[in-house]
């Protein structure tokens, strides 16, 4: 039993926090997020240099080898700044799935690329009418002689409207099934849309779409477990990031507090308001513990794994819309202006909280299982 | 003791739902519920309709333009007009500006603004808050010197919710910093044409830009303008922010919201797109804020019963207010949880909700967004409960 | 619409009022619990003389015709005195059976006696091993050529003990249906219990008990019906109890933080026990308007009146729980002593929740009725 | 970074776990499960097995009994013995002053005390809280003179958990009272055999007979019966609040509350008493509950890692104390909330839970009443969270 990160681990954090403090501030987010695509090809730039965008591939495929811990390092630091360039939808959800399920040739096609931040790619699986959350799709890929033919529409695609390339879930006569689907094919239309968070989101319309054989990323019908795989190291990955988003929101409201003042002292000395406060950094450290599970168990069996990440989400749903609203409310109105860190903060929180099954959402998996299984340290 | 509604009352309950249905444009309700943001000029038409009806300003003095409703009458009426999907008018209009200048206008005054406040011919802001001075509103610093007859304004005042629309505002200006900081504040009629004034947008979450910075820069403004004395200023606004507190919780519009929930909760389920767990919890969410609600419109009515009757239940605007904006609050929880991913697209400001498939979906975000600021806006819960364990408590 | 109370209400509240400061203080409350019967037959009588005992019966039956909202106006006094006398026991519970259900005869037997303060009744309804509430029962009842003879077991008697016969619910070939039964009858065994409110309950073993026919109350089957309208009865009241509960104990707290001085200043200074103290102030008035709606309801048509009084159980379910276990969070350790009335407070509230289905069972009952059904104030 | 014990801890494990099978006695196992009161005798019998085995004191210095243990397996033996149901020993004895003594006695109190204390040959109660003096314990008055060799000490104790059965009392007094309040208290050690002191029960709402009201009248304790100097009590009790932050969450209690009520959940559900609706909502109330119960296990570890590495966890003992408190107190609530109302009826003390069906169900309102002192005692949770505004956040 060990909490202490290793050297490597240590200097990961650190060089991520460094970028953070250096190139990330709050107006240079805020310039970001206003430019076209909403986000700095820059910062992407700079986090391929740091060696991040290859981080959790494996050596031979040109990666770092990097593990749930290295990944949760680098979610927490780019939480703190709520960092908006696609590392989510490149390199965990697209990444994720070419790591599961792609062919060798497959792989050394994009990760040297992605690593390098030459390759842009987005997961296109949510879609409109369905349930909120799970491993299916309405889409349909129809068999052809010389490959397939997708039609269907995505909603909610992650940083879509600049990605080269993406991962489509559709359904063939085998059953859910992966594609890779350039952003030019003919039949793709890209709808880009604001997210409510900052994060560039997309509509994609898959009009008779013909790609050719190696388009199919894994098994023909195997798609559903590739999905739940990059859920749930989707998941283990928001945890980190909406970890380092609290902390960093409850830095920032203890600041306001010590700061502002109102009826002559800081508001800070108010005792209803301190033991907000305090109710919020439980939450962040009951979150951290849980990011921390999450995290150390994307490496043991799948139901220990399923669960553990998904007891991880309901705390971190439940935990970060506390935090959010609290720190919007202590703020005051400056709180709810786009102009303060806080108000976004808030507001990824929330959209973490909708990804990949909310709170609830999770809190039904566990029920269903019986609860958390034992065992997450050693067997029992 | 009972809670039937009398005869009389049942039939200006239905008085009201008949002009309802025929009055309120069919455009006006349809973004109502798509919860799309309404433009000045949407507030402007249904405001003429109502003023031509002579409801536009039910809670004035009748003598001005107010209606004799009882206290069953007015909440009967507030709960029809949230149901039928009807606008709010103005409230720096219709409930704050209007009474106070009926209550303590010069003659002059009330010749000269309230008919145009009722017709919005005049459209008002509110310029109270100021950096600096939020919830502590009596620490404002813009100050008003006397030059002949004319105080000249300086400072700046912030969060002026539609000031970028408004013809006049009324604001607390400090002509007096000797005494308790209460005392020496001065209630103005500022008319936003007068040269030296700016108006600076502020962006808010929601993606909204209503609330604004206004920016006073050596702004002259007639002592005729004043409302009541000098140094006065902070007795009016205390009377103002006292005022209203039958409508401060919004019953209405939270039981229309929640029956949009009670509706999409039995669509979706049809549709397949809740899991029978989903559907199950949701029901229990949906009876759980129920409950809730029900308690606090019984509440309120006792509120309004007893303020018509021996008068005072205390601090109980309060507790409306603290509840009120929790229940909101609540509702549009329930709808961004609904939502899911499909509620990551934030609907552009053009774009018609009602041209969307499911508008709701669109809506859901901006409004959990925007509705933060109830339990902010006009006295924090904080302040609210502060004001509550003073005042009832007596702690 | 009106909430005033008229002339006589008022006059019944301030003599209930009246005789709780003069004859029930806590310190005599303590001594009537102390007493081996665990309530004090002079308080009874008291009771009597005041004309509340036959508040509920009819003026023909005996009774003084009042309806909910006096038996609100009772409740709500006794609450505020928790007082331990047998009112629910006899006069709501087994009296509401009575009104209910009895032939003309059987009520002019009882009824003037109820009024009188002569006879005392329980109802034997609840079983071990079944669901916490609900009108059914396990017990059996055989019919024989001159009577009845009943078999089972009833936990949770409340005032049992003292009881000098029963309504007892068994099962016949018909359905469920109510029984008088004598306590002194052969084949009853009471076994007195202390129940953690004060309010001694009892089990009561019937053991092949013989009885007439004029034992049956009601219609052979009938039973649940007029349980089901009893226990409606039981929860408007238990409302109002609670409501002058939870008023009472939010005064005797904000009395004890203006007195009780820590750190040099008295404790109703910090602002978080201040909020606190809102909370259940805003507790106390959600509370109350339930309450109101509750009695209200009584004489409304049965689906609007079962669901009206399903949400103002679950409204001081929820509140009460709230209010109790706060009120002995701000006293601290004097909250925790049996020689304090908030510790006595906050177990009454405690099972006045369990009473007659908890919150959540109440909430059940409205997730299935679709909501609470609109109307109460006039033909929607 | 991992979680996993290593096989050594793993070995450890399983030793704790042979030993508990083999060595605690079967009927505190059953009075435990059935969450019945445990006697004096029962403590004692079962601390002098665990002191014959060395596991008594295992966090006391090992010159004087304790165990080399890691903080890895400080937390095993922790959770088995609450698996195992075993009972805790007293926590006055074995937490509190035993090492106390350890670290600021004398080699004389060493020598007379720490072996007495391990094995319960004397029997210790705190006399820290006055009437007057409760969270703000630092105001106590109970004054101690001294007189020759010997303080003479007047006034009184109140919330005394078992004095009734103590041979001994640590306690504050007040030698000094012109300074700071925290100034001029110093730490005695009490023979409870002394003339002058009278024990009065106090009956708590549980039904319970624990606490006691202690008074003093003319108590004479001989000087060299004073922890470290005169007038630095205060420092001594202060170390004594701030220990044991690894016991304090009390997971291991917690986990097996928790375990117990799914084997009821799934008892009830087999037998018709919970409807399906009752079952859903109930596991659901399980799953929240264990969340906030494995995050806090493990935020438990963090703590338990960091005192052990780079040392302070700043106030994270009162985290624990808090989430851990609210979380003993939750299950108690569902635990009553089932039992409904054939809960009602109060077990008679000398009635045997065990020979009750559904001991449960009997347990349920006492241990619910009980649990309420949880966040009271020891600091309410409202003073930890003062303590963690100030010391973590520094506000």
């Amino acid at each position: 039993m060990d909490f202490e990160y290793s050297d490597e681990q240590r200097l990961l954090r650190e060089s991520v926090a460094r970028f953070i403090t250096d190139r990330y501030d709050f107006e240079g987010r805020l310039r970001a997020m206003q430019a076209p695509e909403g986000w700095s090809r820059d910062a992407w730039s700079d986090m391929a240099d740091l060696g991040l965008l290859g981080l959790p591939f494996s050596e031979e495929d040109g990666g770092f080898g990097g593990g749930g811990v290295e990944t949760m390092i680098v979610m927490e630091e780019l939480g703190r700044g709520l960092v908006l360039e696609p590392y989510l939808s490149t390199v965990v959800l697209a990444g994720g799935a070419i790591r599961h399920a792609a062919s060798a040739g497959q792989k050394q096609a994009r990760i040297p690329r992605i690593a390098a931040g030459e390759l842009l790619m987005a997961l296109a699986h949510q879609e409109p009418g369905g349930l909120r959350h799970g491993p299916d799709a309405g889409s349909s890929a129809e068999r052809r002689s010389d490959g397939w033919v997708l039609t269907g529409r995505k909603i909610a695609v992650l940083h879509g409207a600049t990605a080269e390339e993406f991962v489509v879930s559709a359904r063939t006569n085998a059953g859910l099934s992966l594609f890779l689907v350039s952003a030019s094919a003919p039949g793709v239309r890209v709808i880009p849309q604001r997210g409510y968070d900052g994060i560039p989101v997309a509509e994609v319309v898959l009009d008779e779409v013909a790609t050719g054989n190696e388009s199919l990323l894994g098994e023909d019908g195997g798609g559903a477990a590739v999905l739940e795989r990059v859920f749930e190291e989707a998941n283990a990955a928001l945890t980190a990031e909406a970890v380092g988003i609290m902390a960093d929101t409850l830095d920032v409201t203890v600041d306001y507090l010590k700061t502002r003042q109102q009826f002559g002292v800081p508001i800070g000395s108010f005792q209803a308001l301190q033991h907000r406060c305090v109710d919020m950094l439980i939450q962040v450290e009951q979150s951290r513990s849980m990011a921390i599970l999450a995290a150390l168990s994307l490496s043991q069996p799948p139901a220990q794994r399923c669960l553990n990440i998904a007891a991880a989400k309901v705390q971190i749903g439940r935990g970060g819309r506390f935090v959010g609203q609290q720190a919007v409310q202590l703020h005051g109105a400056i709180g709810i202006t786009a102009e303060y860190k806080v108000g976004h903060a808030f507001k990824r929180l929330t959209a973490i909280d909708a990804l990949f099954g909310d709170a609830d959402h999770h809190l039904d998996q566990l029920v269903a299982a019986g609860g958390i299984p034992p065992g997450n340290r050693g067997s029992n | 003791m009972n809670l039937d509604f009398t005869d009389e009352e049942l039939a200006f309950r239905d008085e009201v739902r008949a002009f309802l249905a025929q009055s309120l444009p069919d455009d006006l309700r349809r973004k109502m519920i798509d919860r799309r943001h309404l433009e000045k000029d949407d507030i402007v038409r249904w405001q003429r309709i109502l003023n031509a009806r002579g409801w536009a300003t039910p809670n004035w003095p009748v003598e001005h333009g107010g209606q004799p409703w009882s206290p069953a009458q007015r909440y009967i009426f507030q709960e029809e007009m949230a149901l039928a999907h009807a606008p709010e008018g103005s409230p720096f209009n219709v409930n704050m500006i209007g009474p106070i200048i009926a209550k303590f206008g010069t003659d002059a005054q009330k010749a000269r603004f309230l008919a145009r406040i009722a017709n919005i011919d005049d459209w008002w802001c509110q310029g109270f808050s100021e950096p600096g001075a939020g919830s502590d509103l009596a620490s404002l610093k813009t100050r008003a010197d006397r030059d002949g007859d004319e105080y000249v304004i300086n400072g700046q005042k912030i969060w002026t919710t539609q000031a970028q629309h408004a013809d006049w505002m009324f604001a607390l200006v400090r002509t007096d910093s000797s005494g308790r900081k209460q005392q020496g504040i001065t209630f103005l009629l500022i008319d936003m044409n007068t040269p030296g004034i700016t108006v600076r947008p502020i962006e808010t979450i929601d993606g909204g830009h209503d609330a604004n910075e206004v920016f006073f820069d050596d702004v002259r403004v007639p002592v005729e303008n004043r409302i009541g004395e000098e140094g006065r200023g902070w007795d009016y606004a205390k009377h103002l922010l006292g005022n209203e507190r039958s409508g401060i919780a919004r019953i209405g519009l939270s039981k229309e919201r929640l029956a949009q929930l009670r509706r999409l909760e039995v669509e979706l389920s049809a549709d397949g797109r809740l899991t029978a767990g989903e559907r199950d919890r949701l029901r229990r969410k949906l009876a759980e804020v129920e409950v809730e609600l029900r308690a606090l419109e019984l509440t309120q009515l006792r509120v309004v019963a007893a303020d018509a009757g021996e008068g005072g239940a205390g601090a109980a605007a309060s507790i409306l207010k603290i509840k009120g904006t929790e229940l909101q609050q609540r509702m549009t929880e329930l709808a961004i949880e609904l939502a899911g991913p499909a509620g990551l697209a934030m609907p552009e400001e053009e774009e018609s909700g009602a041209a969307l498939e499911d508008g709701w979906i669109a809506a859901a975000a901006p409004f959990y967004f925007s509705m933060r600021k109830v339990s902010i806006f006009g006295g924090s819960n904080e302040i609210q409960k502060n004001i509550i364990a003073k005042a009832q408590l007596g702690l």
